[in-house]
């Protein structure tokens, strides 16, 4: 199964996202990621599996600029992350969305305000606002929770509301960590149709994912990381349904 | 190159009001606060204020006494009068007849013996009292005084009590120097706690701040909500400061309203003026907005 | 039925300290907040502790003049002078002869002007002077010890001032007065700050205790580490803001000194008693746990 | 596949958990359960699955007495919990070994301190505790990582925390909520098989969980909820594999 070496699909000067020999050590001596390269093209759509602790967060916690690399470069939609002013960041994440393993949402803001977010940041005004959030909620099934506060929701309500806000404002760059992690196979499957969806309209897909059955299902490009290194990198497959 | 959301003045009402909504506890914990220490800083402000006041009551018995010769006549005096008030640092001249002094002399603790009793004739002389001009009243300015007016035809002696003049002099240098002092580390103090308070509350909403950072809310964006949040909970506290020490004034007072009339006479203590109010409102307010820029300047907001 | 986990001190130390290293941002600004809390509380019973020794020196002026006969012997005079001293409220009795009158006189601001140097003959009585008893210094027992000393052989007046006695009392009640208020208003204050400084830092670590709740932790169990947190930090903000207090009366204390001492003579301003210093960190320690326990008390701590 | 009106397998007085027509309702008019009747014996592992916001985050809370139901009763380990006063519920969570969907780790403690806590609570002699901590965190591959703080781990790892810390005591019900979500395949098999030797061992195991291919692979009984109702009992099988 394993393609070491084989050529990204989207390779080249066109690519979004490019990691040349990253490497990333939190503790002196041991290593979270090993001399990692990567390309990722507009519209491409790849998983990210490996064995818990492989470092496939901090492989994306390195892409949207939450965490430095401590060799190599990386560079996100034409600017190199590593050189990153700190008040570059904002502006570099908010073309970015990312569906968080622990979800980050704001306890203390409803359902809506949570998705709305993305937009505030972005200063979309208030009507376009108002419908593209109800649009998103209403692709996620929460539509009816919209002026609820996210404890209140179920683990899979929560989830899909990470995956509302991550999308909702049409990023370039989509990061999403575990994101069917709580959902059962159903909902699943309409959560990745949704991912799908944005990546066959332009956004550079990483989605993290232990759910063999699912990478199968889509027969996507596979990146697999195993102790901090790239154990193999699958091009694109046809789906096999 | 003005940033879209700048624009946009609705949200950040909109979430420093939701804020404040959903966090009473440590809003309300960061409304008591500034209302307390404004209370502690206006507590403090009004007794110096009103020291002041009895310090220049007090003052105003800093008198110099120019004893006059028995023989002259209405018209020296009045000239005599004229060139005295004249004289420099001297506000105000009062006249006492020989006969105003003897009954001082009697109504004195000395004079209560009887010791002018069996004389027939007055023998004490009369004199012409110097009010002198606050700034005027220390020991250095009383002997320029005195040499100005020791010439003057028609005065006898010129006579002032120098331990008084120092003595309150001291007095209110001490007290004025106490005060500022006192004061200096109240106004310190409760700016510490202040913001202190308000770095905790936000500091309790840490992870508020660190996701908006991720999903990418520029340092401003992040801040203003919390800064009108922090300026409101000021406002609010300094209003309710104030109140409490309005009601702590007027409860206060005529429990001492006995002394005070006995110690000073006619002057009561005033509140703050207005002006002095809406500073120590606007102090809140400040001290709300600075408190929250504290806490969101301390990096991260991790331990 | 004792739970097992109360033989166990270990635990509760070890997780007190280990709250305490995680969160210097909390624990910090909780200390921080009794430091000055305590600070402010100290200064100003350092200022009370002070004015009540210059009250009490301004009290020994209060001094009652007994005015005597000119033609009595030593040995009446003794014995006059051990009555008057038995009377009541008389704490101390000091003899002020003819001489020493005249002397007075003439340094005083009246006895400037040219009154008695046409006599030849010195016509001031000698006088017994009582200084009384601070709990006698009011217009009631002055009028009690006149009606008692009046009729003594000897004796051919009895003077004092009426509006110096009465002056003095309510000077004294004022400052007492005014101080309480101040102090009663400064301690609710701090009491207020400082608890709910305390509450806030507990509550920004409310997910801690609610997980503690969840895994079985009784409530006992999960306080008494904050508890103890508490009284750390309170005990060391004790300790600084008495050390602050300390610093400042000395960095104060020479600044003042001059007119403390024309002011005050003898008497110089002395810091808090050993055993006062004690109570305020004992107090800086309960503060803490009171704190902490107040927080605690709000039910699950949500919002 | 439905199996209702079944009966369950270790029914009867010695039951550790007994729902009686069990209804939950948070928001007035809407259900998260509904009239919910289960019996759970001493050593019985369940499956509870079912469909994203379907009440099974909401049932477990229940047991372990952290809600309240609307309508019925719980019994758990012969405790009437909607009768327990305050004071009570201490000593019944600590006999009740709970997996978190959310993990629940305390941030400020290291890995050692999170597990050692469950021992802590009841008092457990140091030494003892000690041994104890150590083996559970060897046993989910932790132990290199003892004097770390949770918020330094992988999702994975925070998730095997959480299981050591609810395994360590050797709870008589233990309540999972989606315990192998963030896991990899091989790992999944390795805690399920921790939970299934609890089981073993005597304790009663809810395991709530999306993942069907693991239902299959251990044959356990499966409780299934919809929209808050039980749709599905179906007792034990034999494991395919
Ligand atoms: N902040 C941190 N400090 C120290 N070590 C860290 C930190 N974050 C991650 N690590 C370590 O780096 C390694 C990779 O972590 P990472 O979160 O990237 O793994 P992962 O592939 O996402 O795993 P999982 O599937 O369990 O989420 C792990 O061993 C983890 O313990
Ligand atoms: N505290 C709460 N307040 C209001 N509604 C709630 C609360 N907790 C849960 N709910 C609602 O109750 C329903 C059941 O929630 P529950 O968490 O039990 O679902 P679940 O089966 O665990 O789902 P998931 O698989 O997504 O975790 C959901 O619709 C949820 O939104
Ligand atoms: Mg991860
Ligand atoms: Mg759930």
């Amino acid at each position: 199964m394993k393609h070491l070496g084989v050529e990204p699909a989207h390779a080249g000067a066109g690519a979004l996202v490019r990691l040349f020999h990253v490497s990333k050590s939190y503790l002196a001596g041991t290593w979270a990621l090993r001399d990692v390269s990567l390309e990722l093209g507009k519209g491409e759509f790849v998983f990210l599996t490996g064995p818990s602790g492989a470092g496939k967060t901090t492989l994306m916690r390195m892409i949207f600029a939450d965490e430095q690399p401590s060799e190599g470069q990386i560079i996100v939609l034409g600017r190199n992350v590593s050189r990153l002013s700190p008040s570059a960041v904002p502006a570099l994440r908010r073309r970015i969305g990312v569906v968080f393993q622990d979800f980050k949402l704001l306890s203390r803001r409803t359902v809506e305000e949570n998705v709305g977010l993305a937009l505030d940041v972005v200063g979309t005004p208030a009507r376009e606002r108002r419908a593209r959030v109800f649009a998103m909620l209403k692709r996620v099934g929460l539509q009816h929770r919209r002026y609820h506060h996210p404890l209140s929701l179920s683990g899979g309500e929560q989830q899909r509301l990470a995956i509302a806000r991550a999308l909702v404002n049409d990023p370039e760059v989509l990061l999403a960590d575990e994101p069917t992690g709580n959902l059962d196979p159903d909902l699943t499957l309409e959560i990745m149709d949704l991912i799908a969806d944005a990546a066959a309209r332009g956004t550079a897909v990483f989605v993290a994912t232990h759910d063999h059955g699912l990478i199968e299902r889509y027969g996507r490009r596979v990146v697999r990381l195993e102790g901090g290194e790239l154990a193999e990198d699958t091009p694109i497959r046809r789906p096999l349904l | 190159m003005s940033p879209r959301w700048l624009s946009r003045p609705r949200y950040f009402l909109r979430t420093a009001w939701s804020g404040l909504r959903e966090s009473p506890v440590t809003g309300g914990i960061s409304v008591v606060t500034i209302a307390l220490c404004l209370l502690l800083v206006g507590s403090f402000a009004l007794l110096v204020a009103n020291m002041e006041r009895i310090l220049d009551r007090f003052g105003e018995e800093f008198r110099v006494s120019a004893y006059l010769e028995d023989n002259l006549t209405d018209a020296d005096l009045a000239r005599l009068r004229e060139r005295v008030a004249a004289a420099p640092g001297v506000e105000r001249v009062d006249l006492v007849t020989k006969e105003a002094a003897l009954e001082r002399f009697r109504a004195s603790h000395i004079g209560r013996a009887a010791l002018l009793d069996g004389m027939e004739d007055n023998p004490l002389p009369a004199s012409l009292e110097l009010v002198l001009a606050p700034e005027h009243r220390n020991a250095d300015a009383l002997e320029r005084l005195a040499e100005a007016v020791d010439g003057f035809p028609g005065i006898a002696e010129f006579g002032y009590g120098a331990d008084w003049v120092s003595g309150y002099h001291g007095a209110v240098a001490l007290v004025r120097g106490v005060a500022m002092a006192i004061g200096a580390v109240l106004v310190l103090a409760t700016l510490l706690i202040v913001t202190n308070t308000i770095r905790l509350a936000v500091y309790a909403r840490r992870d508020e701040v660190s996701i908006l950072r991720l999903v990418g809310g520029s340092r401003t964006f992040i801040a203003i909500p919390y800064l009108l949040e922090g300026a409101a909970q000021g406002l609010v506290g300094g209003l309710v400061g104030l109140a409490l020490l309005f009601a702590l004034f007027h409860l206060a007072l005529p429990v001492f309203a006995g002394s005070l009339e006995l110690l000073l006479g006619y002057v009561s203590p005033s509140f703050l003026e207005p002006r002095a109010c809406a500073g120590l409102v606007a102090v809140g307010a400040g001290l709300g907005v600075l408190g929250s820029a504290a806490a969101l300047g301390q990096g991260r907001l991790g331990e």
